[in-house]
């Protein structure tokens, strides 16, 4: 359940219909991430996000799938926010059901490493005094890479 | 003509997400259309070179130069930051 | 903010109250544990949960300022259900927020390995060919002894 | 009176979650104690000084052999399954 919204969502009542779907799973972890108040640069007004159509979506699609073959989940649930998102706006939401727990929190913590690198959103933060363009940070890539190692073992 | 696709920062640098171009027999891969696209704007020929951008041709991420043709739809994409 | 329910809870008001209260986080982590309608020895028609009042919660007070002292996280919501379960209901509902995800993810991650191995709780299973009581397996304790090496760098 | 919680297993064990038991002078230890215990529920007594079980004593849990005198609370914790 993947989804590229292009108007505000509502994390809670989708988290809920979410774990409703996945009856028998025995623990969900979710991921909500929210359009910050403050940055660096000062008060934060605003965040564009644009996307690739079709792309996204693939690309979206990938990271589902290689999480789907590494450990044993429900389907994922994913929601992207799109467009122009307001301090406090639900940016994604990640949901993951699953038997246990350790599955369902390496696939939701695998999952927002690859959507932060790998999915094709851009993000421009509208400040105060300014607008900028935000790129990962060097951790992201780190976080990301986390995964290569064991790759093979799982 | 082939449809040129700006992502983040570089649809600033462009001035316009999508752009429309001519692609002739001339310009046969995407380094010649880069260096097509430098000749006329140095800022956004640079931008695109810089090694952190992917390119994508027809939705397919392309490693390198490739064969572009007046078909195609190309991509140019910074670094993505979802989540 | 702790508390021993010994009546259902519905965790996605719940969920979306704490996110409504951590209104800088940029990242909100949540875990959902419900009751299993299945398990090796049958179908699951109970779950018993018993606890030690007041101890209950101070060994999980114990465990929240364990996590806040050691990630950079909001205090986080802990709500564990005590009595007579029926298959689908909640058990446990932990979420945390932060600024950052990491953070968040780890802090989560780690409440549930303690909530598990620590805290005073004991669980019935009522199956349809008997019963009986839950108690962690090798795996849980493995998953909270990862915390020990790395408790002195963070 | 002290009064013996038991916990979990112990429990159903033990025939009930609480009891009440006088505290004499010759019942000084918690070791004392789950031996006059088990003097008369042996099944009881084997159960509560099974290694992976601990004790609290008025709340707060003890390592090893403690006084208990006859005004105390004293828990017997199976091994905990929160979560």
């Amino acid at each position: 359940m993947i989804r590229v919204a292009s108007e505000p969502f509502d994390p809670a009542g989708e988290l809920k219909a979410y774990e409703r779907s996945c009856e028998t799973a025995g623990a969900v972890v979710s991921f909500l991430g929210k359009v910050r108040s403050g940055s660096k640069g000062g008060a934060v007004t605003a965040l564009e996000l644009e996307h690739y159509p079709g792309v996204t979506e693939k690309t979206m699609a990938k990271i589902v799938t290689e999480a789907t073959a590494r450990w044993a989940i429900d389907e994922p649930l994913i929601i992207h926010r799109v467009g122009r998102l307001a301090p406090g706006e639900a940016i994604v939401l990640v949901a993951v059901g699953a038997a246990h727990r350790r599955d369902a929190f390496e696939a939701a913590d695998y999952l927002m490493d690859y959507l932060k690198t790998e999915a094709m959103f851009w993000k421009k933060e509208m400040r105060e005094d300014g607008e900028a363009w935000i790129e990962p940070r060097e951790s992201d890539y780190n976080d990301a890479r986390r995964w290569d190692g064991a790759k093979d073992t799982n | 003509m082939a449809r040129l696709l700006f992502f983040g920062r570089l649809g600033d640098i462009a001035g316009g997400r999508t752009r429309d171009m001519t692609v002739t027999g001339d310009v046969a891969t995407l380094s010649i259309l880069i260096e097509a696209i430098a000749a006329e704007d140095e800022a956004l020929g640079a931008a695109l070179k810089d090694k952190s951008v992917r390119y994508a041709v027809n939705e397919a991420l392309v490693a390198g130069d490739t064969a572009v043709t007046d078909c195609d739809e190309i991509a140019f994409l910074p670094p993505v930051s979802g989540g």
